[in-house]
């Protein structure tokens, strides 16, 4: 029902538009990220397409080390995911980028807080998980972690059992009671067999 | 000696004076628990406001890239964890969408009854503190109580009170009980009763009245380029409801209005949710007239849904699909998709990606209320510092789900 | 009175840390018919501190509400500031950013206080075992009783209260082992037979239809009369 | 002098009741342990951001005074109003003329502007 839309952006981005797809009825548009800005106050503004609600942004890591999923080689490791929703027309579209090298260098877009205020915590929570910084947001900072917190919790390279605690833990002397798990609860104690070992696990915190 | 009280037309003097720094931090009965608002006074007014969430960031998103699709569904139950039911049935829609499965009309029909249930409990949840908040304990107590009659029946289906996770891949985990008409026949006028009651108490009272009546308003437009979905948007007077505007599940085959506000204020956020109680109790007693009594609750697809415990201790092929199942993990083919559907608060959305193994890539929630709340301190800057209370209650920010 | 010497246990500066026992008496046991006093005037009337974070907040709001009434055990005095209230109520996942909020309000409470980690996530972290969650409250204060279950139901709840209650009266401070209260068999029967008689909840949804409800109850009285 | 025996027994008993609670608040929390954490002022659980020693705008203090000063003139009001018919004419007059001396200054506070809220 959206190809119009797909169409539309196609005839007027060209060659920005790098690829468009419809799998499993989601109409997916792959942008440049230097056109991402231009792309979506089109997006908004346009009164054919009028894109006024902005449903959600996420931050997806493909680093090489884990060969993920995405099929056409692209240059960028990490994903950004804007959906968009229009109230009037009733139909719905998903914009994707791939931003940043092998160690998020250069991971940077354009802010849309202008565009739509939505993004504005949105972009802030894909600093916050994914590292992806953008360019005029008003206050980029943290959003869901605390500002003491080094490093970003969903980018594959983080390991998903190393804490930061900002108050030092009571020792088993002090409680005068074991309080520390009793071994052998190891890492992965109770996860299925069939989950992909994280090749960057080395050392868990 | 000059006069002390020169008349000074050439500006007045003005002794230097700061704003005063105030924390409504994390832990405030007002603030359930999680949000803290650094809050710049002049006086009684705010000038300034910066909400900061993640008290309750738990990891949501981390955790689902451990286990297998299935054990996502004790993780999505606590996300909006006052109607759990919503969230699990929102999950199983996505990761069917991604497989490709439809599941039987009969478990359509119990995920709507189960569902709408949950949605009532939230709405009950959500006014009960509203009204306790600005002082209404009594109206607190008996939604609560109604609240215990849903949780009876839903207990009595799923075996859980509040974390059901009762949802699977291509189905349920249990056909509905023999008793569930009964109970539900004899719960919900119950329900509507006390919620009357209720109303009598709190929409004739001028203080109540008072204190939401034009507190935070937000015009339509604006709530749309926030972001907003669900109650809140509706009160603001934008007629967007999924179960309307995009019918899942068998939405579109019954008849129930959608409740839409007018000014977008405080008070019409509270009657829209109380609005949405009696459209849930048409919902789910037309859908209990149309749910068959039998035939399968799950869909017949080997490669996702579990064997019956009795196959799996006699057949080998089911205990070896059983295993494969359990182990492994259900192969979901490659690719990515996002499903939404109305949850208690807006759209709650899944964003899924998958790499062909049983572990999911990429699980992202929308959660409706990130969005809401990242408007409140453009409806608190300017007003009282007492308007904060009615104005975050009638968001209905729910730790588990805006921090996800 | 034995000489109630806080410990400065877990304070910023580090200091020397004692463990949390009275100098008095190191068993726990009220020795005194003051300390018995003592302990029976502080365990009907404990003000809470409801610090609420998660979803055990529905289960707690339950344990408010009429059915599971946490009055009848004098607990449900909710207080909002630690400087009036001798219980912290620790309820839902405590994450690393909301660590040192509860370090801080535990400092400022009025001691003699308590502590009751209500949930898994409180007691242990629960199923949340990554980067952002607390691994369990007794890691940054000292815990007195914890309730499992995700949430517990109500009834555990109240059970740990009275877990508490005993060990208050008992002026134990040894945060090592809570000594079950000690039901014997005669007092379950008892027990059991006032949970029958305060109702089934399905009693709540009274006027079911009578085919259906009755049969099951009058299976029930039956089965286990 | 008989009359007033019975007011001088209740602050009698005030004093002994309020020396009572104060002495034994000493005597049983003699040993209280002061850590930095416990002294800080309790704002929700967060690091409380300075609001003691803020220059607060004159106006609030302004307000404040003049409610003060208003209020106590209310209080004398009370008593005339109960004895309004024993006091009879002469009472009422003096009344006005104090009421009369209220409006002035009133009227002198408003034109400087003392009562401005949004400058």
């Amino acid at each position: 029902m959206s190809q119009m839309v797909l169409e539309r952006l196609r005839e007027r981005f060209g060659a920005a538009i790098l690829e468009t797809h419809s799998d499993f009825g989601d109409d997916t548009a792959i942008v440049d990220p230097s056109a991402w800005r231009e792309i979506a106050t089109y997006l908004c503004n346009d009164p054919a397409l009028e894109f006024n609600l902005p449903v959600d942004l996420c931050g997806v890591d493909y680093p090489d080390s884990w060969n993920g999923p995405s099929s056409t080689a692209r240059t960028g490791r990490m994903e950004v995911v804007l959906h968009l929703y229009s109230i009037g027309k009733r139909h719905r579209i998903r914009m994707k980028t791939r931003v940043g090298g092998e160690a998020m260098e250069g991971a940077e877009l354009d802010s849309l807080t202008d565009v739509w205020p939505g993004l504005n915590w949105l972009e802030r929570e894909v600093f916050d998980m994914s590292g992806v910084t953008f360019r005029g947001h008003p206050d980029l900072r943290r959003i869901l972690m605390y500002p003491e917190f080094e490093g970003h919790p969903l980018q594959r390279t983080y390991p998903a059992g190393k804490t930061q605690p900002l108050v030092p833990y009571r020792t088993e002397a002090s409680a005068g009671m074991p309080i520390d798990k009793l071994e052998p609860f190891g890492e992965f104690e109770g996860m299925p067999f069939g989950r992909r070992p994280d090749p960057t696990a080395a050392g868990v915190g | 000696m000059e006069p002390l009280d020169l008349s000074h037309e050439n500006g007045e003097l003005e002794l230097p004076s700061e704003p005063m720094h105030l924390n409504m931090g994390p832990s405030h009965p007002a603030m359930h628990g999680t949000v803290r608002i650094v809050l710049e006074l002049s006086g009684e007014i705010i000038t300034k406001s910066d909400v900061q969430i993640g008290y309750l960031h738990r990891g949501f998103e981390k955790m689902c890239e451990r286990g297998t699709w299935a054990q996502v569904f004790p993780y999505v139950d606590r996300l909006n964890y006052v109607s759990p039911m919503l969230n699990n049935v929102g999950y199983a829609l996505a990761v069917e969408k991604l497989c490709g499965l439809s599941v039987p009309d009969r478990c359509q029909w119990y995920r709507m009854i189960l569902g709408e249930l949950a949605r009532i409990s939230d709405h009950l949840t959500c006014t009960g503190a509203m009204a306790m908040e600005l002082g209404a304990f009594t109206p607190f107590l008996w939604f609560v109580k109604a609240r215990e009659m849903v949780w009876d029946i839903l207990e009595e289906e799923t075996g859980a009170r509040l974390t059901h996770s009762f949802g699977r891949i291509g189905g349920m985990a249990f056909p509905p009980s023999r008793d569930l008409r009964a109970l539900c026949s004899s719960a919900l006028p119950r329900i509507l009763e006390i919620v009357e009651e209720g109303e009598k108490m709190l929409l004739k009272n001028r203080i109540f009245l008072d204190r939401l009546e034009g507190v935070g308003p937000i015009s339509g437009a604006d709530a749309v380029s926030l972001g907003w979905t669900g109650p809140c948007l509706r009160a603001s007077g934008i007629d967007y409801d999924i179960r309307k505007a995009h019918p899942y599940l068998k939405y579109d085959e019954i008849d129930f209005e959608v409740p839409i506000g007018t000014s977008g204020d405080t008070l019409d956020r509270f009657l829209v949710r109380l609005g949405e109680i009696r459209q849930s109790k048409r919902i789910i007693e037309q859908s209990l007239e149309r749910m068959p009594s039998d035939g399968p609750i799950c869909c017949d697809d080997p490669r996702v849904v579990l064997p019956s415990k009795d196959d799996v201790y006699t057949t080998i092929e089911a205990t070896i699909q059983h295993f494969k199942l359990i182990m492994e993990g259900a192969k979901v083919p490659k690719g990515e998709v996002y499903s939404y559907t109305e949850a208690g608060n807006g759209e709650l959305g899944f964003y899924l990606v998958s790499d062909g193994t049983g572990t999911p890539y990429r699980v992202r929630v929308r959660p409706p209320c990130f969005q809401v709340v990242g408007g409140l301190s453009r409806l608190i800057d300017g007003r009282l510092l007492s308007d904060i209370v009615p104005t975050f209650g009638s968001l209905n920010m729910i730790g588990g789900e805006c921090d996800h | 009175m034995g000489d109630v010497k806080e410990p400065l246990l877990g304070s910023r500066d580090e200091q020397p840390r004692r463990s949390l026992t009275i100098d008095g008496n190191e068993q726990g046991f009220a020795t005194s018919r003051v300390d018995a006093m003592l302990g029976w005037a502080r365990k009907y009337s404990l003000f809470m501190y409801p610090f609420i974070t998660a979803c055990c907040g529905m289960e707690f709001m339950a344990l408010q509400s009429p059915r599971f009434d946490l009055a009848r055990f004098g607990a449900e005095a909710p207080r909002f500031s630690p400087r009036q209230s001798d219980l912290l109520w620790v309820v839902g996942t405590i994450s690393q950013r909301q660590a040192p909020v509860l370090h801080r309000i535990f400092e400022q409470m009025m001691s003699p206080k308590w502590v009751l980690a209500f949930g898994t996530c409180a007691s242990s972290g629960g199923f949340y075992d990554n980067y952002t969650t607390l691994p369990g409250v007794d890691k940054i204060v000292p815990v007195d009783v914890y309730v499992p279950g995700c949430p517990p139901r109500p009834e555990a709840v109240l059970d740990g209260l009275l877990l508490l209650q005993d060990k208050i009266s008992r002026g134990g401070r040894d945060p090592r082992v809570v000594r079950p209260r000690n039901d014997p068999p005669s007092k379950v029967a008892e027990l059991v037979s006032l949970r029958r008689s305060s109702g089934d909840p399905r009693d709540l949804l009274s006027h079911l239809a009578p085919g259906v409800a009755g049969r099951s109850q009058t299976e029930k009285k039956s089965g286990d009369a | 002098m008989a009359i007033y025996g019975p007011v001088f027994l209740i602050l009698l008993a005030a004093a002994a009741v309020s020396a009572s609670f104060w002495t034994a608040a000493t005597i049983l929390g003699r040993n209280r342990v002061h850590t930095p954490d416990k002294d800080a002022p309790f704002e929700c659980g967060s690091e409380s951001t300075g609001a003691r020693d803020v220059k607060l705008s004159v106006k609030f203090y302004m307000t404040a005074i003049l409610f003060v000063v208003f209020d106590v003139e209310a209080v004398f009001i009370y008593p005339w109003a109960v004895h309004f018919r024993t006091l009879g004419w002469y009472g009422l007059g003096e009344m006005f003329a104090f009421l009369g001396v209220i409006i002035v200054a009133l009227m002198y506070v408003w034109k400087k502007g003392a009562l401005e809220w949004e400058t």
